[in-house]
């Protein structure tokens, strides 16, 4: 079915058990994001030290898909640099808006690759893209605070 | 019920396609937009083909049939919801229908008796689509009046136990649904249009989920004003009504300016030509009036009191079916007292984005979100829902694909 | 010209009608609006019979497609003019694409570079139609900003002599037309968009009649804002474009507010969409927007540059023929230097309303009056005029029966 | 030809040869309408003395149909009683809304039903009823003035 390219088992994983859910107090950069067309909210919490991201926790309410991707987002760039980081969410966007035509580089995004399959439904990249446009954001506003 | 949908279906075309893959459409958003039937189209299609040309300007043929045909749907229209040709205003949606209203109020100068100032105070509704909110919110602020608001009580139904507090002597302009989209609620409004005429306040109506599924008569009401869209009422996308008494859109400033609603332009000043055309600014939505038309025409031949009791049908089996699945809550009334057929639900543990991918997998569309009623849903307590709504064109098969649909899905993201 | 008229009429299906008892059809009346081709009437019906749902919102395959169809349109419609995509706002008309600007501007607080004081001043011509001069007369009006005017010359041009004087450092916007759809005048845009650059105004240009007619490039005209019509570029009516540079759209208050504009909402406040949802509230003209996408294929498969070929090669043949009529003046520029294919004219003793009758009569459609541009008639001391507008189906037999039934008109009423 | 039911004879001799045009600077009321879709103007002065109409005098630019109509008012009304006025107008008004389907009341319309003609094209009828208007208009005013 081809609904089971979206709903992958890693997915509806993250979703039932979310990663890094609950926000850590001490943070560099706090940032909210909604998804204007459903509701959804995340609020991410980053802290950024030495260019490290030494920890990256987040709280919401969302679809699976929303879920599920900002749990594996926070997995993904934990105890990564910001320009190691910048690599990974440049990678995940060029797959989000490949429509079904890209597999994912496996060897940036890990098992993120799973969301190519979400790429094909038009309706959900945005919830797909909810944490990481959230992160965006949240490491423009940690380098501004370290210059 | 006293018409077979499934000869209506005939008239729809859009029921002659497959979608997912092969599968039999079930449409269940028609609280977004109607589908359109032939009759619809082919009006559009014949006004552009045959006698297309700018109304009220031209002096030549087809400048008069475009003005017979536009002029022709204006009367249909008004009659359709009991009201006098000049009347009714074509705008290109309910939404805009409400903005012109608002903003025309802000146009008013001190002395007009919409003029608004801190002194005065909007009404409105927790139940509101953003269309009947943010209007006001923008002009409470543009004016400095207060916004105040009846609540929504827990068994989905106004709460108007405080009408006095609400709408008091500072009130100018009640703005109220007639029918909830996201609960289906339909709202009593006797009380509310009393106590608004009592304090001389005028009562903007929302009918744009009543109008297209049952019979409105704006005198019955005793509305000021009322605003729908086309495109939910099996009309074409690109127009909706503002109606207003013939006496308070006179004395309403204009909105919309440019050509045709004028009376004398200099280059510093104009004077406005009369009801209607002073709201109608532009080469107007011709194609797209004269499709309404047609609409009307339609669902009037079917009987909008049979179509009316179709849907009451409709929705108490929707509504004891879907009931029986566990783990789903109904986000409206229970029972099928003064409501439409619009069902919103959460299922237990499965999120309403992802119901409806599912449901969407099986061939039937319908809406997952906050349906533009934010402050609503954050007031029934849910980030979002589902929601199924039914028109003429729906029928119990309908229903049963849906409910075999959600629990498809709660088997499908039981898996693991 | 590089196309061949006769084959362009077939696919436009007003022409395989008759007119006035059967009498050819010559439609020379596209100023005021344009004929349809099939593929336009076609995308529309399309839309409904196959893909309708409302944008944007629903989580199911209809909404999918529907959003494609829509935003593919976008794309269409931005890569006509020149623009990105999310420059493209899609309105209901040119008009209310002006009245937005002149409504956001007006909504702009102090600290917003739109926002507008007694201290500023609003600039416009004297040859504007009303759509492009009474919003900004409201606008002044309501801001208490001062309205200054380009007047127009005896030969039907804009009198820039004294631009330093009437765009000053206190000039906000510049609003002008692209061509004036009395006079045919063709406005230089170079000097006004400098000066009105060099002290910091934003310039909205009225292009109504020059999207159509003309390959228009917004990056290459410099201008901040361009508005137009659907229906006179041979798509469907109840749907306008305007256009701005992004980061203007960004800065620019919202206009309409309801649905699909917000990003958050409460019951007293909200915030909003990026563009162009921002300027998009409400399920949209969807088809409209659709058929205007298969308009500008149309004309694109044609060429623009051609179809300005074949109409300044018309408009040389009409000037000439026309100017041979013993009585006739022709009220615009008498020559064809900077001038579109759109003729203004007076007979000697017979009225322009008689003449409109009695070529009617004959079958051709022209429009008579003061064409929503009073003042421009008034300084063209003229109480009103009859006008041929030329498009892409027009001919030289178009402009031979207009000729024969002018003089027809002459000696018709001349009996006496 | 059917255009020959509009420019019937009468009509163009009235626009050629106008009656009462030129304002009389004796008036108990004066009058302006326009016809906001083609500009045409006319202006009306209007003399009533114990309920007499004792002169209506115009001015104006206008087609063929307007001209003409209000120069057939004028000749008509001159010398009517305000009642006997109101029973012409309204005659000549149900003239104008019958789309060419009634012929005219000559006895209380005279000449003027030749405007039947009119009637069969709506882009006219505002025309034909523009003098009409203003007539109506001053005789409120002169009404209200002798009150
Ligand atoms: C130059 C010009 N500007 C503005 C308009 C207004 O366009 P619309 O009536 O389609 O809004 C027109 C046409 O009527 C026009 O010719
Ligand atoms: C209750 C209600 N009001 C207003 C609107 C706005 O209608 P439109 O988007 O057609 O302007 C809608 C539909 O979206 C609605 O359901």
């Amino acid at each position: 079915m081809e609904l089971d390219s979206l709903y992958q088992e890693v997915i509806l994983d993250h979703y039932k058990h979310p990663q890094h859910k609950g926000l850590n107090p001490v943070f560099t950069a706090q940032v909210s994001h909604v998804n204007t067309s459903c509701g959804d909210e995340i609020t991410l919490n980053l802290n950024v030290q030495e260019n490290v991201i030494t920890s990256l926790t987040w709280d919401g309410a969302g679809c699976s898909i929303s879920q599920a991707s900002v749990s594996m987002l926070s997995d993904l760039l934990t105890d990564k640099t910001l320009e190691q980081a910048d690599v990974i969410v440049k990678s995940f966007s060029e797959l989000m808006a490949s429509k079904g035509t890209s597999a994912g580089d496996a060897e940036i995004l890990e098992d993120a690759v799973v969301f190519a399959g979400v790429s094909k439904f038009p309706g959900r990249v945005k919830c797909a893209l909810l944490g990481w446009m959230a992160f965006k954001d949240a490491a423009i506003q940690s380098q501004g605070e370290s210059k | 019920m006293s018409f077979s949908v499934a000869e209506v279906r005939k008239d729809f075309p859009i029921f002659e396609r497959t979608i997912r893959d092969g599968k039999r459409l079930v449409y269940l958003d028609s609280g977004a937009t109607a589908q359109k039937p032939w009759a619809v189209i082919n009006a559009e299609s014949d006004f552009y083909s045959k006698h297309n040309a700018a109304v009220h300007r031209g002096a030549h043929q087809l400048a008069e049939e475009a003005t017979d045909a536009y002029e022709g749907a204006r009367a249909i229209v008004a009659a359709f919801i009991g009201a006098h040709e000049n009347e009714v205003i074509f705008t290109k949606s309910a939404t805009e229908s409400i903005n012109l209203v608002a903003y025309a109020m802000g146009n008013a100068e001190a002395g007009n008796r919409f003029a608004l100032t801190s002194a005065d105070s909007i009404v409105v509704t927790e139940m509101e689509h953003h269309a009947n909110l943010i209007p006001w919110q923008q002009l409470a602020k543009r004016t400095g009046a207060q916004l105040s608001w009846f609540k929504v009580t827990q068994d989905s139904r106004l709460d108007l136990s405080n009408i006095e507090q609400i709408i008091t002597p500072k009130t100018k302009v009640v703005a109220v649904t007639h029918q909830s989209n996201v609960l289906g609620t339909i709202n009593p409004l006797e009380a509310i249009v009393k106590r608004a005429h009592e304090v001389g306040a005028v009562v903007v109506l929302d009918a744009c989920q009543s109008v297209p599924h049952m019979s409105v008569d704006v005198a019955a009401l005793g509305v000021d004003f009322l605003a729908f869209s086309g495109h939910k009422a099996i009309g074409p996308t690109g127009v909706g009504v503002l109606w207003g008494k013939a006496q308070l859109l006179d004395e309403l400033p204009p909105f919309l300016t440019g050509g045709s609603m004028i009376e004398t332009v200099t280059m510093t000043s104009a004077t406005w030509a009369p009801v209607p055309q002073k709201f109608e600014a532009g080469v107007p939505n011709m194609a797209q009036a004269v499709g309404l038309g047609a609409a009307f025409q339609y669902l009037s031949a079917l009987g909008m009191d049979q179509i009316r009791a179709h849907e009451i049908s409709l929705t108490d089996y929707a509504l004891k079916k879907m009931l029986t699945i566990p783990g789903i809550r109904i986000v409206g009334p229970q029972t099928n007292e003064s409501r439409g057929a619009t069902i919103s639900f959460t299922v237990k543990d499965i999120h309403p984005h992802d119901i409806g991918q599912y449901v969407d997998s099986q061939g039937i569309a319908l809406r997952t979100g906050h349906h533009c009623a934010w402050p609503l849903a954050k007031c029934m307590n849910v980030p979002a829902t589902t929601r199924a709504s039914f028109y003429l064109y729906n029928d119990e098969h309908d229903v049963d694909a849906l409910v075999e649909a959600i629990t498809g899905a709660q088997e499908y993201f039981g898996r693991f």
